[in-house]
């Protein structure tokens, strides 16, 4: 593990990354009480719990070379990428005013401005995606890495395995992040995996890599930032299993009833607010009063974005049409 | 006869398959601890233990052609797909392995297979998770396409498929997993190609099959009241197609609409509607007419969701259009 | 004009076009060192560097998603499937991404990528290998989809293919490789949505594409001789679909044929055939006739393969049949 | 590598593996000349400098319990399986006394009463359906073990990665065996695979494995039946690399330029027949005289399958229509 001492980093960057782990609970807080009051539909995956690893990442990329891919569970790490949350609460509420008009929802964030590339719902189909991008990026002969973000679940796909062998071979740029949150709906990742460690399957393609704790985000902003550095410099793909955990339900109707009470506190209190918190007060960087303001305006803000989007307008019919060639 | 859900009747066959034939196994994600994803195989874990009732890794184009596998060597499987969209995954080892292993073999190894699960459009979902996938299937020679529209089909035409000696693709619909009738309770089949005449009529034929079926008798009734007396077939096996049932209808009322809740274009239904169009040419007083999903990707927000699919009233207007009372 | 095959016609599309736009590139099985498995791509390994010219392994499923990632980060892959038989394994990728990311993403993130190869019936090679699979593309929105028939179509289509800024399926076929045929050497590009008439008669309309052109032009000539004029359609561009000259032409004719070397169930032969029942129902003296290829998986046998397939007697036969002269 | 003295087989032991090995030889290179003359058309790959890994492996395993699935190239491993190489031929020749009734051709060799599952034509397809019948044979707690053999280009099919998680989690039975020629089409393995031994991917599932040599008749036999055995005895999956070549193009169509004579050299001097030739002389066990007699029955038993396919009627047109449902 890294040494680091409390004044490695300045507080500004630690309360940046405070904030950021902040308004992706508070933002998902107030859509899971939007879905239970049916403004909401469908499938609605949330990241509370996880929120260290999103932010952590994203904070060691530069958004105007480097690429982000994810899966269905992409509220924070659309936050971290710093899309508007109102444009987010309005696609949740399917207006047209939403990041995708409306026409994305939950599973479907994208921000092409911000190289933020979604949001899709077939598990394990964004990896290979990612790997393309990492060529255009090689062949570009820019300096961009690209961040995929995948779950447990989505390591048995063979599209991983695929992508993870033309990635070594033609030295692709591509950081692959198994967030490994212990289960994939409701199964425990040990019960469908010959392995515990994931890093077993990097290295089976020559990619050496790192497990990582997930539930600090300087840590995860350190691993990646040296990862990121690395593929820079080597152009070769990188692999971390960061381990984190996801504290609600699979998606909004899933009571979660196959793991226990004790499992889901003995993450709870290593929660990645908390302890970044904790290090700042430690620091001096924060009193409990400040954070509370932070807070306030925080939860204000997602309102605000829930009036915005409630606000919003409906897409009209002709947007049905729309988009579907260019 | 009792009163059950859609979901339960599904459970009833395969509880009843699985007790009367030992081979009978059910595979997929989540079928097992979990009771499956939508409910479905339910208390089947606890009954016949973890050898017959399975979880899968994320894995479809792994775990369908290991059910084809286990097919050859003697079971009789039935995989679940999560959703009929993650079956796109799965695509080559239903057409190249499932269906045609029977044939390249010169007849010497079938593949006594059921592939269900949910199909089409759901709410809120978006464009990867609403896809009507009945087209891909009934494309294909080789294997056979069952679409029940009742919970009392769903149980006996279940039963059938797992019966039959060939790959059947069995469609569900998340939306009618809790839709309630009435299933006999003694022992109850439903052959392949057989449609049911759902209402009988002479001022035009609405064909059908799955959710669909419920709106097009809803439309009936309204119709009614116009005066207009709907024949009403739920064709129920698509491949093979009972065209005898629909040409005599057809050949009666000399008009007909067609619905099906996939795109349009290489669809079930506009082969439907060709095939009457050549068959009963001599009948038709007015062009076959066709209500089917709108030609776009689904969208994620409700309106549009609705506008982009088949509704009582787009099947009146077919209707009206057919019986040139528009 | 020169005279050159149909491969040549493609290798000088692919050639003009990489040496136009440096961000067109080339990726697929063999492609690179090997110069094709049908040796379209002769030549442009040596020509553009093995960094646009990329030889995969066999991982379709991950190479065509890559492709995908590539587009999405702004190159113009050209992806090449072996033949179109392998790209089952890719359909999730297609449908899912390809064709999706436009729309669910409301309209930020478009897909300039072109997936080509061999499709159809060749010669012997059995029920895997012979398999015409434009019902499953076509059924797709957000896709295009092409066919050409001659080799001057195959270099202004694919020319076209390559600068549409939406994924699109070129469909060829081994047994065209060698077709000869004059193409100009001036800049050639051929639209989407045009059919080619490619004769022009009054007693018959019969359309196709791709391979069977040259055989319906067959069966045309010897019509003629039997004094049934035949107007051949080449459709050409199967989706967008040209359904205005399709449509022109058979209410001049009031008949018409239809010729697909697809299986028939959901097939855009049976669409076509259906369009054309309801939007010419007026016109029509008699059913449109439907020729596929037979409702089986294709035998391997030489024989058998050939009487499964759309031949000039099934063509002739349904023209008499059409035209109420058999 | 195992010590072996020459008396530590007996002779009949030994002659029948020669004998086998000169019957896939001669066998095959017999379907070359046929090939030469159009009585045998489409892809023909040949195993000839392969034998060696078929005949070791399927002398190891019982096939009243045991079976065996591979590619294409499955001619050597059909005739190691003791199939009627009359059958073989005239399915070759499309005959309906081929093994398959002309409808299989090269690529789809089938028996089940051998347990000789094919013949499968799309790479990596029948790696999950090995899984699968083992699965079958672990349900009916039998003691057969499943070979799956495939292709070094194989290994980088989503669908190997996702079988050896499978049978890994659930102790199935299959031993896999990578026959690694070196190449896959034409493409050198090395250029597309990440890593260079192939037992780093069975052991990335837990799957211990060992590089074997296959030109080595004995040691395949060897490795395999221990392998088997242990299989057996602790229900878990194994792995095989066998390094192996092929002395003709990837199908008969490829002069194979893409390596050199001296590399092809280097293997035709550890020819599998001319290795266990020269033991079988030195221990005493063969002279020159009777290999010859041996080679001449052989080359005849080869001729008069070319009789029986060439005498042999053609399917009836009846049979297109058959085996494509039961
Ligand atoms: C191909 C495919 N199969 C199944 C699903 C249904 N599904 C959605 S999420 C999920 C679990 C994924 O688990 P994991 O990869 O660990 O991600 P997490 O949800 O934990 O973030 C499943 C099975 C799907 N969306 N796509
Ligand atoms: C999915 C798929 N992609 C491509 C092909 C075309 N193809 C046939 S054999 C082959 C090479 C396979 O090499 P390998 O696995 O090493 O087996 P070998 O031919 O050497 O026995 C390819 C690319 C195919 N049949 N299936
Ligand atoms: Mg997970
Ligand atoms: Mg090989």
């Amino acid at each position: 593990m890294i040494d680091r001492s409390n004044e490695k980093y300045p507080k500004e960057f630690m309360l940046n990354l405070l904030k950021k782990m902040i308004l992706i609970r508070r933002f998902e807080e107030l859509a899971a009480q939007m879905y239970g009051l049916q403004k909401i539909g469908g499938f609605c995956h949330l990241y509370i719990g996880q929120e260290a690893t999103g932010v952590g990442a994203v904070e060691a990329v530069d958004l105007s070379t480097d690429y982000i891919y994810t899966a269905y569970r992409d509220h924070g790490l659309a936050i971290a990428c710093g899309m508007d949350i109102n444009s987010l609460m309005a696609e949740l509420f399917g207006k047209a005013t939403g990041c995708s008009k409306g026409k994305g929802g939950s599973m479907h964030f994208f921000d092409k401005s911000k190289h933020f590339m979604g949001g899709n719902g077939i598990v394990g189909a964004h990896i290979p995606l990612a790997a393309g991008s990492a060529l255009a990026i090689r062949n570009s002969k820019s300096n961009g890495v690209v961040l995929c973000f995948f779950g447990d679940g989505a390591i048995h796909q063979g599209t991983f395995h695929e992508s993870l062998n033309m990635a070594k071979i033609w030295n692709l740029p591509v950081l692959y992040i198994c967030e490994n949150n212990q289960y994939g709906m409701g199964t425990d990742f040990r019960r469908v995996s010959a392995v515990e460690d994931f890093t077993i399957m990097g290295a089976s393609y020559g990619i050496e890599g790192k497990q990582v704790n997930g539930m600090d985000v300087l840590t995860v902003y350190e691993v990646v930032s040296e990862e990121v550095a690395r593929i820079r410099k080597e152009k070769l793909p990188g692999f971390l299993e960061i381990k984190t955990y996801r504290y609600k339900g699979h998606s909004m109707s899933d009571p979660a009833k196959y793991r226990t009470r004790q499992e889901l506190e003995s993450y709870r209190i290593q929660d990645p607010i908390i302890i970044l918190k904790s290090k700042m007060v430690d620091a001096g960087f924060l009193s409990e009063q400040e954070y509370e303001t932070i807070d306030s305006t925080i939860k204000a803000q997602c309102k605000d974005a829930v009036t915005f989007a409630e606000e919003s307008p409906e897409p009209v019919l002709e947007m049905l049409y729309q988009d579907v060639l260019v | 006869m009792a009163v059950i859900t859609f979901r339960e009747a599904l459970r009833q066959a395969l509880d009843e398959e699985m007790a009367r034939d030992e081979k009978v196994i059910l595979l997929g994600e989540e079928v097992a601890q979990y009771n499956g994803a939508y409910k479905v195989s339910q208390g089947l874990l606890e009954k016949y233990g973890s050898l017959r009732v399975i979880d899968t890794p994320i894995s479809e184009e792994g775990f369908t052609g290991l059910g084809v596998g286990a097919a050859l060597a003697g079971l009789r499987p039935v995989v679940e797909w999560m959703t009929l969209n993650f079956s796109l995954q799965a695509v080559d080892q239903v057409y190249n392995n499932a269906a045609k292993m029977l044939y390249m073999s010169g007849g010497q190894l079938n593949v006594p297979i059921v592939f269900r699960g949910p199909n089409g459009p759901a709410e809120f979902l978006g464009s990867q998770h609403s896809q009507a996938l009945q087209s891909l299937y009934c494309h294909c020679p080789g294997l056979k396409v069952m679409a029940p529209s009742t919970p009392a089909d769903a149980k006996g035409m279940l039963k059938t498929a797992i019966r039959d000696d060939n790959p059947v693709i069995f469609l569900e619909a998340e939306l009618m997993y809790g839709w309630k009738g009435e299933v006999p309770e003694t022992e109850h089949l439903i052959p392949f190609g057989k449609a049911d005449i759902k209402k009988t009529g002479k001022s035009v034929t609405i064909a059908g099959f799955s959710k669909p079926v419920k709106m097009i008798l809803e439309a009936a009734d309204l119709l009614e009241k116009d005066g207009i007396e709907a024949e009403v077939i739920d064709l129920r096996s698509l491949r093979p197609l009972d065209e005898e049932t629909i040409y005599q209808s057809v050949r009666k009322t000399n008009r007909c609409v067609v619905v099906d809740e996939a795109w349009p274009y290489a669809s079930v239904g506009s082969h439907v509607a060709w095939l009457i169009s050549r068959n009963c040419f001599d009948y038709l007083d007015a062009p076959v007419e066709l209500v089917t999903l709108e030609d776009v990707p689904m969208p994620y927000n409700h309106h549009l969701e609705l506008s982009a699919q088949p509704s009582v009233k787009k099947v009146i207007d077919a209707v009206k259009r057919a019986t040139y009372t528009m």
